[in-house]
């Protein structure tokens, strides 16, 4: 037998769909349209809530079970005073705020107003679930806890994220150091010392919780407040292209020269350049030849890797193109007996060089 | 009074918690092993369906030169998600079908370690299932094969979405096959009954157990592939992009690692099956049960070692690629040893032909014939001509399809009369057979001189220009694997037929039918709920048959008579039944769980809010479980003022 | 058979399992050891990449050391307390159980906050997620250890939350020891990582 | 009698193992037929091999159909319950490894063998979707032929006869897979990596192959072939390749097709010497259009057999079969005149030319060959076609276009 709650929710579902449909129909079937969806949504929601009324029989007691009049809902003392009305309230007054000031206030205003909505119903509808307050409170456990452990350690972890990288940030970086020791130090101390056999009062250690948590959120939000920090890019070889032809090594730049690299199998040749400063190459296919030529195709990637065997650091240049097309790549400049990787593409033929080396080029050839 | 009543629990309408014994939501939240195994074989039967359907149309594209049934795109969706569904959602799951149902009965269990975690893999796997195969409704399949090669896989080369179902929907089966495997490890390692100890288990719990653990440490490794393609394809990444400096060879590696080792996952269950059929059905205990096992064993843990030989022609190197191949030689030691325990095991026995050993039989047949084929590929040099044609497609049907499947098979005809207490017919069975193992011969046969003579797997058509003449007349040989699968189709329809006509007319079986060895044929056909009134002891391998037979002096010597039924033994067993028996009740927590992973998919492809509110769900379900209790509360069942009903409520089925 | 009572129920206390192990510690040993797979994938990679810095700038300009050990050396802290929390557990302390996994999930916020920090610095000296082969193996690895450093912490926290409200099904000194072997596992995972990322480059 | 049936089966199996190795006819990729010395050696080891598989299946299936046979249920009694024998097990675990081992110790050195490289003639095979690119490095030498300058050719790969020669193998975009069954195993073209694979074909002729790497849409259209030359000939197709441009004669449809070829086809495809109206060369510049960066250089078109990944014909199924069988004596002398072949010397038109194919081709590319270039799914590559587009050209710039392009010999 339908309830008479759910019956009417049934019939708006139906009347959603046959709505939904015509409108689909009237607008040439275009089912993605906001309409469309907006109406087939509305069917879902009233099929739901008729469910649901449904299932718990529109929260009603049949006046045949007359065992239950007496447990009845409405025969019990109403419930606690609730804190999720000021919630709900609060959310209202955020949503207004937000609609004048800051699109994120409103978003959070939405999230407020959602949770306080979902917990007083729950609260509301759990509270006439049965004629025992132990019953009815753990009805409400049981559909909410699944819910609000997770979120509440969410935001707890995200809180304490948000607002201690936004007070690293703002610190300078040695400052931002001895911060992070000083907290964690604190935290670790504070567990011993509540821990002891002698404990402190609860009221104590929830002062001191309350106190330390406002701190950290407090000095968060007033460091992102306040801006952080100035943070520089660090230059590379690819952002600089002057670099390429810049004889010797850059300190800033160059920091990271030394590549090993795992494969070499995959590398079109060993570029060597050595002791006496020629530049060489030992190209696969010819492996026991220094060559000064290496033809490589056109629009392929091409690996090499370049062996530095002089006595100074040094760096290895592709240069290709003429003109206003040309491109140069290069590695960094890697230490005496280090090696570093080059990986570029060649549309046009030209030349492989180390900057500052005269003479020893190796003919980059793309037919 | 009325406050200190029970509380009429009906109010709780929707949020009670499900206890049903009968209709659709004692399936649907079920937590029972056997109900579960039962799920995830008609699960897997139908994706074999829909894995057959694809197959089908892909022989019917090949039949012929320049044939235009398929158009290019299509047909590597086709053969992309043939094997796809084939490995991931047939095979696999029916390996999980068999090895849910069958691991707590086999060693002596009421369920396995974790009830409510065995539903959650089983509806994960089915919400992944559906998610991949929705792909084709939403822009098209994955096009890429089955390995996926990068960068053909990158956004770059394969911009629809088929990649990425790929991608996600393995992911969410793979998390299905990592829960099922701690499940079961934990369950063949803790639940054994009194006595069942390590070498006294069944051979095909025993290749469970060691499949699990392959599936727990393979799925690891694809996951991370998975995870940098999919951060590759969604985020902008660059792990398998050449132009930033990347190997694609990391891609091969990393999948090939879980690659291979999931050979092993699929065969290695079909193995235990015929090592069950085998002996029974040869009225002989397996020949060197501790070489079987061992082998088994050494198969896994040499199966890490080889991934590479499907690399041989990918450049790799030399010394990578002689020791691969080496390695790769190994691994047939321990698979001979199996086939000669088979063999030797029917040598001096009481053979009995049923469809279940036929289908043993004819799996020895053609594993062995894929195994030879495969020791072929052993040669790295060889395999540069062989890798990547027909002739690898034939190599690994015969393993697959003769080997896993035609074992899985001989499991169905073999455990029917256990699962539904009906066996299934006999004669429908050696048509199914027959059917199947000459379809399978006339499929992959002929694949085997089509690869030799030059044609490439993957490819939507070959050309008229490259067929030979006579006996490698690929036109030929083409057309008649063509036949053959269809032959393969007709058989495993006269195995449907087979099913329906067995639960329309056949009788109930008999307790025993085969004169059967293990402990999963000491209790009732079909298992009770709680699967045995006693905890069994066990005292030998094979305990059931020792309790059926005993050693007889006659005039000829020492005879084995058969001194009790297997009737006799169950009766004996109920008459020491438990006056208490605890049974985990059913959730809805898993299926909720499991709803969110598919909907955090849709949500990275489409939309990300819609991946947060499927997170949302995980979580919630997750905490639900969490803090569900693993039993029902009274308040949780219809009436509990009426305390008799409840004694009596079998809240498993 | 007729005097075979079957209901809803766990038998009193634990299974005897074949083992002696519990069920549950034997399943979270075997995930463990699934995860340790996923890290060596994810490890490897990072080695085969870690030089590949294409566009952007490198480990060596990048890593600040002084600040990551102390991250490490507050995560190795949380393992101290963390086995505090699971002694407090066996002795039934209640009280001292909620403390330490609340000071433990304190420590692992405090890291995330640190490596939330670290990612955005590094971030703004100019590697994004997909600058180079580097900076994606970089974050993929060391996010993913922020994520299960962070599933860590939503355990504590829930683990804590439930024993206030006595809603742990079954053993808490067990659950509190199955949170505590992920946490320690989550702990050495990041001892490799910090060794192989961040000190053999430098 | 259930025994039968599946023994036959085994053996008509066995048999079927046999023919394979047994003898080949006329499949152009037929591993069975190796034509130069690496696909001889892995002939060599693949062939005992396949007897050796061969022979332990028939042993394994007349084991188990006599054991069949034999031990079918008669009524005897439930046999003795025998465990195993440890003894034959260790015999069984052991002879397996023995064979193995017997085959492993040539496998190993096979490998390193094979990996050898001898430079005498290295070519650069370079892998896209849906063709194969070739360059010979300006200044080496082939086959005792110098190549004087960079030589570009696609399709079709011409080497020496007798010769080894080396194949520097990469790809412009996703893995491909270079094969020549009857020359050597495959090997892959991987972007960003150069893989060496060794050719030599002992005779003068053609030798047919397939890309065997799944590469996307068009896989099972990019093939590719060898040509191998005696060293005359191929001389004679180094000074082909490199001959200077010939401009089509004034007023002929030819002429016509060469303003028409720069307009249309000259983006993407590179005529060498072909220059502008006022005399610069005209370079295409295919990474503006397509993705890979690269189509095929048609300067010498008509001197290959096939085109577009070299699926399609460009002289006529007769002509090609008699090519394909013509005896290696004189298969260097037909293959260069390229579609001229078997043409009467007093013909004005080439007798083998396959017109139809490539008119249909320059009508709607994707048509034939299914390609990536619909205008509106080239988001992924910011409008980078993969394949060539439909250019919708008329009938009378087709007809001009063949015209000019049949000149391109």
């Amino acid at each position: 037998m339908f309830t008479t709650g759910s019956k009417l929710l049934f019939g708006a579902s139906a009347l959603s769909l046959v709505t939904a449909l015509v409108y689909a129909w009237s607008t040439e079937g275009a089912l993605s349209s906001a309409g469309t969806l907006g109406l087939l949504s509305l069917f879902v929601i009233f099929a739901f809530l008729g469910g649901v009324n449904y299932a718990n029989r529109d929260c009603n007691v049949s006046s045949m079970d007359e065992a239950a009049v007496d447990t009845a809902a409405a025969a019990q003392r109403p419930g606690a005073s609730s804190v999720w009305p000021a919630v709900v309230a609060l959310g209202i007054a955020g949503l207004v705020v937000g609609a004048v000031s800051k699109p994120a206030v409103f978003k959070v205003a939405v999230v407020v107003l959602l949770a306080g909505l979902v917990e007083w119903m729950v609260l509301g509808w759990s509270e006439r679930a049965g004629g025992d307050a132990a019953f009815n409170a753990d009805t409400r456990r049981r559909m909410l806890h699944p819910l609000e452990f997770p979120v509440l350690g969410a935001l707890a972890l995200g809180a304490i994220v948000y607002a201690f990288s936004r007070l690293m940030l703002r610190l300078d970086k040695d400052q931002g150091r001895i911060a992070f020791g000083v907290v964690a130090a604190l935290v670790l101390a504070g567990a011993f010392l509540f821990a002891g056999k002698r404990k402190p009062s609860k009221r104590a250690v929830l002062g001191i919780s309350t106190v330390a948590a406002i701190a950290l959120l407090g000095a968060g939000v007033a460091s992102a407040l306040q801006g952080q920090r100035s943070i520089d890019e660090h230059p590379t070889t690819r952002t600089d292209t002057e670099v390429c032809l810049q004889v010797g090594a850059d300190e800033e730049i160059d920091a990271d020269a030394t590549q090993s690299v795992s494969a070499t199998s995959n590398l079109v040749a060993n570029i060597y350049l050595k002791a006496d400063g020629s530049l060489v190459a030992h190209v696969s296919g010819y492996p026991d030849e220094a060559r000064a030529q290496l033809t490589v195709p056109r629009r392929a990637q091409v690996n090499l890797l370049f062996h530095n065997e002089s006595d100074e650091a040094q760096r290895l240049t592709a240069r290709t193109g003429e003109g206003e097309d040309e491109s140069l790549v290069c590695t960094a400049a890697v230490e005496e007996g280090d090696q570093a990787f080059l990986s570029f593409q060649a549309v046009r033929g030209g030349v492989l060089l180390v900057p500052g080396l005269v003479g020893g080029e190796i003919e980059l050839l793309v037919p | 009074m009325a406050l200190t009543s029970p509380a009429p629990s009906r109010s709780l309408g929707a949020f009670r918690r499900p206890v049903e014994a009968t209709g659709w939501k004692s399936w649907v939240f079920t937590v029972d092993h056997k109900r579960i195994g039962i799920m995830y074989g008609a699960v897997a039967l139908f994706f074999f369906l829909v894995g057959g359907t694809e197959a089908l149309l892909i022989r019917l594209q090949l039949a012929a030169p320049d044939n235009t049934v398929l158009g290019a795109g299509l047909y590597n969706e086709m053969f992309t998600m043939h094997a796809t569904t084939m490995v991931f959602l047939f095979v696999m799951p029916l390996a999980a079908a068999f090895a849910n149902y069958l691991l707590p009965l086999q060693i002596g269990a009421r369920d396995v370690a974790f009830p409510r975690l065995n539903a959650l893999s089983f509806w994960i796997f089915l919400f992944g299932g559906i998610f991949i195969n929705t792909s084709w409704f939403l822009g098209g399949a994955a096009d890429g094969g089955w390995f996926m090669y990068s960068p053909n896989s990158s956004g770059l080369f394969s911009p629809s979405h088929g990649v990425d179902f790929w991608v996600l929907g393995l992911q969410i089966v793979g998390i299905a096959s990592l829960l099922s495997s701690i499940n079961l490890i934990v369950t063949v390692l803790n639940m054994r009954a009194p006595g069942m100890k390590l070498m006294r288990m069944p051979v095909f719990t025993w290749m469970v157990l060691v499949v699990q653990f392959l599936l727990l440490f393979a799925l690891p490794v694809i996951t991370v592939a998975l995870f940098l393609l999919s951060f590759q394809r969604n985020f902008g990444a660059s792990f398998f992009d050449v132009d930033k400096g990347a190997d694609p060879l990391l891609w091969q590696h990393l999948f090939w690692i879980f690659g291979h080792p999931e050979v092993y996952i699929i065969i290695l269950p079909s193995f235990g099956i015929i090592s069950e059929v085998l002996p029974t059905f040869s009225r002989k205990p397996l020949f060197g049960y501790k070489f079987v096992v061992f082998s088994g064993a050494t198969i896994g843990f040499v199966g890490w070692g080889v991934w590479a030989h499907h690399m041989f022609a990918s450049g790799m190197g030399p010394v990578s690629v002689a020791a691969f191949s080496v390695a790769t030689m190994l691994i047939a030691i321990p698979t001979g040893v199996k086939i000669c325990n088979w063999t030797l095991t029917m040598w001096g026995g009481k053979l009995w032909f049923t469809s279940a050993m036929l289908f043993a039989i004819g799996m020895i047949v053609l594993f062995t014939i894929g195994g030879l084929s495969g020791v072929t590929h052993a040669v790295a040099t060889a395999d540069t001509q062989q890798t990547d044609t027909y002739h690898i497609v034939a190599h690994f049907h015969y393993v697959i399809v003769g080997g896993a499947v035609m074992g899985l098979f001989a499991g169905f005809y073999y455990w029917w009369p256990k699962i539904f207490g009906k066996a299934l017919n006999e004669r429908l069975g050696k048509w199914n057979f027959w059917l199947m193992f000459i379809g399978i011969n006339f499929t992959f046969g002929p694949m085997h001189v089509l690869g030799m003579q030059g044609q490439p797997r993957r490819m939507v058509v070959w050309p008229d220009k490259l067929t030979g003449e006579g006996y490698f007349d690929l036109a030929f040989w083409n057309e008649v694997a063509t036949w053959g699968a269809f032959t393969i189709a007709t058989g495993v329809s006269v195995f449907l037929w087979n099913v329906w006509y067995t639960h329309r007319k056949a009788e109930v079986a008999p307790l025993d039918p085969w004169d059967a060895r293990t402990l999963e044929w000491m209790t009732a056909s079909p298992p009770k709920a709680h699967n045995f009134d006693a905890i069994p002891n066990v005292h030998a391998l094979d305990e059931l048959f020792h309790r059926k037979y005993e050693e007889v002096d006659t005039d000829k010597g020492v005879r084995l008579k058969k001194t009790s039924t297997a009737e006799e033994v169950l009766a004996a067993e109920e008459a020491r039944g438990d006056a208490h028996i605890h049974l985990p009740s059913p959730s809805y927590w898993p299926i909720v769980l499991a709803f969110g992973l598919p909907i955090i998919a849709y949500g990275i492809i489409f939309n990300l809010i819609m991946a947060f509110v499927g997170a949302a769900i995980v979580l919630l379900g997750a905490f639900g479980w969490v803090l569900e209790p693993s039993v029902a509360e009274p308040g949780d069942y219809e009436s509990p003022s009426d305390d008799h009903h409840m004694k009596e409520l079998d809240p498993v089925g | 058979m007729a005097d075979t009572a079957v209901h809803a129920g766990h038998e009193s206390g634990h299974h005897v399992t074949t083992t002696g192990l519990s069920n549950n510690k034997l399943a979270m040993w075997l995930f463990l050891g699934s995860e340790c797979l996923l890290f060596g994938g994810l490890i490897s990679t990072y080695m085969l990449y870690r030089g590949r810095t294409g566009d952007g700038p490198g480990p060596n300009q990048l890593f600040d050391i002084p600040l990551t050990s102390i991250s490490s050396f507050v995560l190795l802290m949380s393992s101290l307390t963390m086995v505090l929390a699971v002694n407090s557990a066996k002795r039934k302390d209640d009280a001292n159980t909620k403390l330490w996994l609340v000071a433990t999930a304190l420590l692992g916020s405090l890291f995330v906050g640190a490596q939330v920090y670290e990612f955005t610095a590094f971030y703004q000296e100019g590697i994004g997620f997909t600058t180079s082969l580097f900076s994606s193996s970089f974050f993929t690895l060391t996010g993913f250890h922020g994520v299960h450093v962070s599933i860590g912490v939503l355990m504590l926290l829930a683990l804590a939350a439930m024993i206030t409200r006595n809603r742990v099904a079954g053993d808490k000194a067990e659950a509190v020891e199955l949170v505590g072997l992920y946490w320690h596992f989550v702990d050495v995972v990041w001892v490799v990582i910090f060794t192989l990322v961040y000190l053999i480059p430098a | 009698m259930l025994v039968k049936p599946s023994r036959r089966a085994a053996a008509a199996l066995a048999g079927l193992g046999l023919l394979l190795v047994g003898c080949a006819k006329d499949a152009p990729q037929d591993t069975f037929r190796p034509a130069g010395e690496n696909a001889r050696d892995i002939d060599g080891l693949q062939r005992p091999l396949f007897y050796v598989a061969g022979v332990v299946g028939l042993i394994v299936f007349a084991f188990i159909g006599y054991a069949m046979w034999k031990f079918r249920d008669r009524g005897q009694e439930i046999p003795e319950q025998s465990h195993g024998n440890p003894k034959l097990e260790i015999v069984l675990t052991v002879l397996p490894a023995v064979i193995l081992a017997a085959f492993a110790v040539p496998a190993v050195s096979q490998v390193f063998a094979l990996d050898k490289s001898d430079n005498e003639c290295v070519i650069n095979v370079t892998g896209q979707q849906w063709w194969w690119e070739y360059d010979y490095e300006k200044g080496s030498t082939c086959g005792g032929v110098e190549i004087p300058e960079s030589i570009v050719t696609a399709g079709e790969l011409v080497i020496p006869a007798d010769t080894p020669v080396l194949l520097r193998i990469t790809s412009r975009d996703v893995i491909h897979s270079f094969w020549i069954p009857r020359l050597n195993g495959k090997r892959d073209a991987v972007p960003g990596r150069l893989h060496t694979l060794r050719m030599h074909a002992d005779e003068p002729g053609i030798y047919v192959g397939q890309c065997t790497e799944f590469c996307g849409l068009s896989h099972a259209r990019m093939r590719q072939a060898a040509v191998a030359l005696d060293t005359a000939d191929f001389q004679a197709w180094v000074d082909n390749q490199l001959a200077p441009y010939q401009a089509p004669a004034e007023g002929t449809l030819a002429a016509e097709g060469e303003s028409e070829y720069a307009a249309q086809c000259s983006r993407c495809h590179q005529v060498n010497g072909l220059t502008d109206d006022s005399g610069n060369p005209v370079l295409a510049e295919p990474d503006q259009s397509v993705l890979a960066g690269a189509a095929p250089n048609l300067t010498n078109l008509m001197t290959r057999t096939a085109f577009a990944g070299w699926t399609f014909d460009l002289i006529s199924d007769e002509c090609r079969d008699r090519l394909w069988n013509e005896p290696s004596e004189t298969f260097g002398d037909v293959y260069l005149q390229g579609v001229w072949m078997y043409t009467p010397a007093d013909a004005t038109t080439p007798a083998c030319f396959n017109e139809l194919n490539l008119r249909e081709w320059l009508r709607n590319p994707p048509a034939m060959k299914p390609m990536y270039t619909d205008p509106d799914k080239l988001e992924a590559t910011d409008g980078l076609t993969r394949g060539m587009p439909n250019l919708n050209l008329t009938d009378e710039q087709i007809e001009v276009l063949v015209a000019y392009l049949l000149e391109r010999k």
